[in-house]
């Protein structure tokens, strides 16, 4: 086994040092080190969004990304979305309009979604489904789903 | 029998639409699903494959992964008890062969399918373990593959079991050729049938290997501890079937398992049975450390339980009037490895929804060196019904008729004798044809070129069965409900509103949750629609006996007898004094100086083959430059029976119908001519994205069940049935062409088109 | 996944160094999206990986009047979301916004899509369209490919072990030209190409006859195909139907596809010829546009 | 006596008629009964001591869960019919 490393970076607005073998990805850094199981491995290969993470503000796939890359970056992951203890009205449209099923997708495209809200506050369905494009969900058929991210922007921009 | 009476009953919570209880920590990433679940001396297991479709083991050399530094241990099939072929029944719904279980969780001498489970190892980390597997060498001698039906079932088709049993499903059978069984049903006289007809029509059909497509792998971390008891943690539709299947494999006691399930990640039939277990356990036993073991994607779609890929062959008759005289099916359906495919259930809703009076099915559980297959969402129903909904729609348009009326003439309405041999459960199959006729999507016009509209009907039976359940309440009021059916949608939240229902409370008090295998009695696996169904009316018996000893208490604490003591919506009263009452609050504060605490549990076996149809309705515009078929707006129709919780209901109907949508355009297994697997990938599995499909609509229909207290029919499966073919005859609608392939991919439609571009030149 | 060593150095010299004394067993890093994937399905396994995301040379993103110069290391993001960019490549934006979700174009750069060499990459056609050059540098010296030279066969490329694609150059496109790429996949994203096409027209001033063309093709040949001759074929000739459908068969008749689970050679030519067609329509539609 | 349905498949025993009338006070008895008016039949649906693997039993339209156990009466109706399972 190769010597770890040593990754000084910023989760969730904290300060957090690890080691990691450069082969680790930052998906299993986040899971298996830090264990911020929130975030999710459904494909490995970039081809199903569930380990979406926001990285200095650009939303990616962290199984494609080693978590050695990560030094000195800002990483947002599921867990940060609540902010003391309030939903993120993202997460709160997801539960009320059951926008998830079995919710293994739920936290990618949560953070997928808020990543497109950043950018632009108020984006129509048809930018919705091209920016959630990168998210497989097998359960809801999208629909709901959908439906949480429109009312979530009308939400943030009545408040 | 007549159609089923509306329920008098207003339901107080039922229909209403709560949060559910394990939304807060799936929007959170707080649930734990099976990937979460770490122990503090876990170590990780990984498997190696089979590259060969079809071989002979001759030798496995496991020295130098032993000795790579992390790896604590290593299996072959040779470290596992020999497992003789028996069947285990699992009651009315399942009967399993526990030696083709053990010999598809590890191959001993031969592999029957690439990715075939060949030797286990374990080490300290996933990367090691990795390393480690491509370190053995396995020698094999390869034998012919037999990738298809048609070939397998061919008179000098190579033999791939010398031996199996053919009647694991399906009365009567018989092992009909080398590589196939043969299950027969039908009625009347084909011949007769047939000469009476005015028009026939006869087609072939084809379709290709499927996956579930669940976005949570298979994840199991099992511990084999010094006294022989072995626990697993993992997200499974059956708790049960998980132990009885472990026990059974590994010959320990049943007891001496315990099965604790966590959140699942998307099932849809695919975590019924049993995979990584037993390899878990024995890695566990020989490294003394707890192992988890992560399937990689391509091991997900190379080596669980896909659904099938068929060849159907169909001839259906009928009278100038419409009226279907004869049907003739012949639908071959592959098993994979090892037999029992869905060939019956495929068989059974082929055709359930109209009455033919002269029918023969002839169905073949075909075994092809493919992974086995195992349910998936209806299954074998979708690819019977591209078949037969493309052939009566075909017959209506030649009979010059409204594609609705034309159903409506064949209907199978309640009680009339079903193909399978009884009678069809109460249901309102005209209303929903009714239904379809008047929305305003079956007459809004097309507004383009290229542009069509398709629509196709299925009947499909869910399960019942045994369930078990238990209910406690406290001295606050509130009340716990526990089952042993993983919730894979939101059926926690279902069975606490029927709870609440039952016991006259607010779903706010109720609790509802899945309890491991030693907290609560045995229940079928969540599969075949049946759990809010099925468990649900357990419940519901159970809330009336808590009742009833509530009941009892309240006649104490009055000094009066039981009989006396009524109770409705929640409130006890007295028969005799109307100023006597308690609330059910009051009561349970009354809890232990009454006799002490209330549990009630009960285990119940609810009515299986429950029908519930469903309409779907299509608008699609294909690209006859490419042979792109785009969706432009599709409609659900459901018949629920009652709907617990609507949003979960039109969740299911529009999930299903997405996976059916996947299933008709571009999903399907790609093998080369050696059997191997080319597109093990969510980048080639082609799986709809927001993209690819519209809002889906829905409609729901509520002809109660009278199986049911509250009139629930299963709901989860149906509507990922239609798809395929409400879109084959939205294609024909808009470019003239049939499609006799799923999927029905672009190169596909484009090359129909062509044909058909060169016959009418 | 095997085990690796990893650096990050901030000096071109640096990393120069390193490819020049680990003679192929290094492997550059950039956006990652390929590599490591092909690292976890165990087809490449590098001894070293060199981060190239700090080394300022290949993070260079520079629009001038002689063209634009990109970084091998950009995002695809970084390219489609410069508006003025946007403006000027239209044809760039077609290809970046194409490749896989938005999660993958916020890492995956053009230099890498052009060093997988992958026959369905979906900007190389467009690069070759546009006439782009590939900048190389070596401890020894550096070196302009035109980018159609650049793949020599699937995954290769004509590199040297030593040497590092630092960036590239894409001259200004002429006035009254335009350019479109268009890929054809199953689903409407999260694909490979089964077929891709770019195409590059310059009008003269009045708009009626061709000036120059290029076009090139994906997915239907073991590198990216430049379909020299069909351009060529148009020059000088009036901007109507017959010209682009001259050019479009031209283009289908170089097309050698194969039969694989992305698609068939008889369904994959039929599409070379369509998206040629409809690229070249799209590509004349902005030639007018920058017109006006 | 009680009703039984034969499915089709299995008419060959019964002479090609689909409905006969059996007696025995359980499924068990009617199935030795059925047995002496229609050799053969037995084999296919009993397996040892119980029903053969696959075989199901439906009372009067409901499945039933006591197998060869299963007690009849002279207004019942039997089917015999596959078991299944689900997704």
């Amino acid at each position: 086994m190769s010597k770890r490393t040593h990754v000084t970076t910023t989760i969730n607005n904290k300060s957090v040092d690890f080691l990691c073998e450069p082969r680790q990805s930052l998906l299993e850094v986040l899971r298996d080190v830090l264990f911020l199981t929130g975030t999710k491995d459904g494909c490995n290969d970039g081809n199903c969004g569930a380990c979406s993470v926001i990285m200095d503000g650009v939303l990616v796939d962290s199984c494609c990304i080693l978590g050695v890359e990560a030094e000195d970056s800002e990483i947002e992951t599921i867990e940060g979305l609540a902010q003391n203890g309030e939903l993120h009205p993202l997460q709160k449209a997801f539960l009320e309009q059951t926008g998830m099923q079995c919710g293994i997708c739920t936290p990618g495209f949560l953070m997928a979604a808020k990543a497109l809200l950043d950018k632009n506050p108020q984006p129509d369905e048809q930018q919705i489904r091209h920016w959630l494009a990168g998210n497989l969900c097998r359960c809801t058929g999208y629909d709901k789903l959908i439906r949480s991210v429109m009312i979530a922007s009308e939400s943030m921009a009545e408040a | 029998m007549n159609n089923p009476e509306p329920l008098a009953k207003e339901f107080r919570v039922l229909g209403t639409r709560p949060i559910r209880p394990d939304g807060l920590d799936k929007v959170t990433g707080r649930a734990l699903f099976s990937d979460d679940f770490y122990l503090p001396d876990m170590i990780h297991g990984r498997i190696l494959r089979s590259p060969h479709a079809h071989a002979k083991i001759k030798s496995i050399d496991t020295s130098a992964a032993a000795a790579l530094p992390g790896v604590r241990a290593v299996v072959t099939g040779a470290d596992f008890p020999p497992i003789e072929s028996k069947m285990m029944s699992q009651g009315v719904a399942g009967m399993i062969n526990i030696g083709d279980v053990a010999d598809n969780c590890i191959a001993r001498d031969k592999v029957l399918y690439d990715g075939h489970a060949v030797a286990g190892v374990a080490a300290d980390n996933p990367h090691v373990a990795e390393e480690a597997v491509n370190l053995i060498k396995v020698e094999y001698e390869l034998l012919p593959p037999v990738m298809d039906v048609r070939t397998a079932m061919a008179a000098d088709a190579p033999v791939i079991h010398e031996d199996f049993y053919p009647g694991a499903f399906i009365l009567p059978t018989e092992k009909y050729l080398p590589n196939a069984t043969r299950m027969q049903m039908g009625s009347g006289d084909l011949e007769k049938g047939f000469a009476e007809a005015d028009i026939i029509v006869e087609r072939e059909f084809t379709s290709e290997t499927i996956h579930q497509g669940y976005i949570e792998s298979h994840i199991t971390t099992v511990k084999w501890d010094e006294n022989n008891h072995i626990t697993v943690w993992t997200a499974t539709q059956g708790i049960f079937n998980l132990r009885d299947l472990t026990a059974g494999v590994l010959l320990v006691p049943m007891a001496n398992v315990k099965v604790v399930p966590l959140e699942v990640g998307g099932a849809f039939g695919g975590k019924e049975r049993m995979y990584l277990e037993p390899i878990a356990a024995m890695l566990s036993k020989k490294s003394h450390h707890a192992v988890k073991i992560a399937l990689r994607r391509d091991e997900v779609l190379r080596a669980t339980g896909p659904s099938s890929g068929t060849y159907v062959k169909v001839k259906f008759g009928a009278k100038k009037d419409g009226t279907l005289v004869a049907a003739d099916l012949h639908l071959a359906y592959e098993a994979g490895a090892y037999a029992g495919g869905p060939i019956f259930l495929g068989a059974i809703s082929s055709t359930s929804r109209y009455n033919i009076p002269n029918i023969q099915i002839n169905g073949f559980d075909v075994i092809v060196n493919k992974p086995t297959m195992r349910p998936y969402r209806a299954p074998g129903a979708p690819q019977a019904l591209f078949a037969v909904e493309q052939v009566i729609d075909e017959l209506a348009r030649e009979l010059e008729m409204d594609i609705i009326d034309f159903r409506m003439k064949n209907l199978t309405k309640t009680g009339d004798l079903l193909v399978a041999g009884f009678p069809c459960a109460p249901i309102d199959t005209v209303n929903m044809m009714e239904t379809v006729k008047a929305h305003p999507h079956y007459t809004a016009p097309l507004t383009g070129e290229n542009q069509g509209r398709g629509l196709a009907y299925t009947m499909w039976f869910n399960l019942g069965e045994a369930s078990s359940a238990q209910i406690s309440i406290n001295p606050d009021g509130s009340v716990q409900v526990t089952t042993s059916c993983p919730d894979m949608s939101g059926t926690r939240m279902t069975f606490a509103m029927q709870a609440a229902e039952a016991l006259g409370i607010d779903v706010e008090h109720v609790t509802a949750s899945v309890g491991d295998t030693e907290a609560v009695g045995f229940s079928l696996p969540t599969v075949g629609s049946r759990t809010t169904y099925a468990t649900g009316a357990v419940i519901y018996d159970i809330a009336q006996e808590v009742l009833g000893e509530m009941s009892a208490r309240v006649a104490l604490l009055w000094e009066t007898d039981s009989e006396l003591v009524i109770v409705d919506k929640g409130v006890f009263s007295n028969k005799e004094d109307a100023n006597l009452t308690m609330s059910f609050h009051e009561v349970c504060e009354k809890l232990h100086e009454t006799g002490g605490p209330i549990t009630v549990h009960n285990s119940k076996s609810s009515q299986s083959f429950i029908p519930g149809t469903c309409v779907h309705l299509t608008d699609v515009e294909v690209d006859p430059e490419t042979g792109k078929v785009d969706i432009l707006r599709y409609t659900v129709f459901q018949d629920v029976g009652k709907a617990v919780h609507p949003d979960y209901v039109e969740g299911q109907m529009q999930g299903a119908a997405v996976q059916g949508i996947g299933m008709a355009l571009n999903e399907g297994y790609f093998y080369d001519a050696e059997g191997h697997l080319k597109n093990a990938s969510l980048l080639d599995y082609r799986m709809p994205t927001t993209l690819d499909i519209p809002m889906i609509e829905t409609v729901i229909l509520e002809s109660p069940n009278p199986a049911h207290p509250y009139g629930v029919r299963g709901c989860g499966e149906h509507s990922i049935i239609p798809p395929p073919a409400a879109i084959a005859n939205a294609i024909h609608d808009a470019v003239g062409v049939r499609m006799n392939s799923m999927p029905m991919a672009p190169h596909k439609v484009c090359a129909a088109i062509k044909q058909k571009q060169a016959a009418d030149a | 996944m095997h085990d690796f060593e990893y650096c990050a150095p901030d000096k071109l010299q640096e990393a120069l160094g390193l490819m020049a004394t680990h003679k192929g067993s290094a492997q550059l890093l950039a956006g990652g999206t390929d590599l490591i994937v092909f690292m976890r399905a165990r087809s490449k396994r590098p001894d070293l990986l060199i981060d190239v995301k700090k080394i300022p040379e290949l993070s260079e993103l520079q629009l001038d009047k002689a063209g634009l110069t990109i970084g091998a290391s950009v995002s695809c993001r970084a390219i489609y979301e410069n508006d003025q960019i946007a403006g000027k490549y239209s044809a760039l934006v077609d290809s970046t916004t194409l490749i896989g979700g938005i999660q993958i174009q916020g890492r995956a750069s053009i230099g890498g899509n052009l060093c997988t060499a992958a026959p369905s990459a979906d900007t190389i056609p467009t690069l070759i369209a546009y006439s782009a050059v590939a900048n190389v540098v070596s401890d020894k010296g550096e070196r302009q490919i035109p980018v159609e030279e650049f793949c020599v066969a699937p995954g290769q490329t004509i590199l040297n072990d030593d040497e590092i694609l630092v960036n590239l150059f894409i001259p200004a496109p002429a006035p009254r030209s335009g350019a479109m790429f268009l890929r054809f996949i199953p689903r409407n994203e999260m694909d490979i190409a089964v077929v891709n096409a770019a195409a590059f027209v310059e009008l003269d001033e009045a708009g009626q006859n061709f000036i120059s063309a290029r076009i090139a093709i994906g997915a239907v040949a073991p590198t990216p195909l430049f379909v020299e001759e069909a351009g060529a074929a148009m020059i000088d000739k009036p901007v109507n139907e017959e010209s682009l459908l001259n050019a479009a068969r031209i283009a289908r008749d170089a097309a050698s596809p194969i039969n694989d689970m992305r698609g068939t050679v008889e369904h994959r030519k039929q599409l070379v010829e369509v998206l040629t067609r409809r690229a070249l329509y799209g590509a004349i539609e902005r030639a007018r546009g920058a017109l006006e | 006596m009680t009703t039984v349905r034969i499915p089709q498949p299995m008419q060959v025993y019964t002479q090609d008629m689909e409905v006969v009338q059996a007696g025995g006070k359980n499924v068990r008895k009617l199935i030795n009964e059925l047995e002496k008016s229609y050799p053969g039949i037995k084999d296919v649906l009993v397996e040892g001591d119980r029903l053969r693997p696959g075989v199901a039993i439906v009372l009067d339209g409901k499945i039933s869960q006591l197998g060869l156990h299963q007690p009849l009466s002279e207004e019942n109706e039997v089917v015999f019919i596959p078991a299944v399972s689900g997704g």
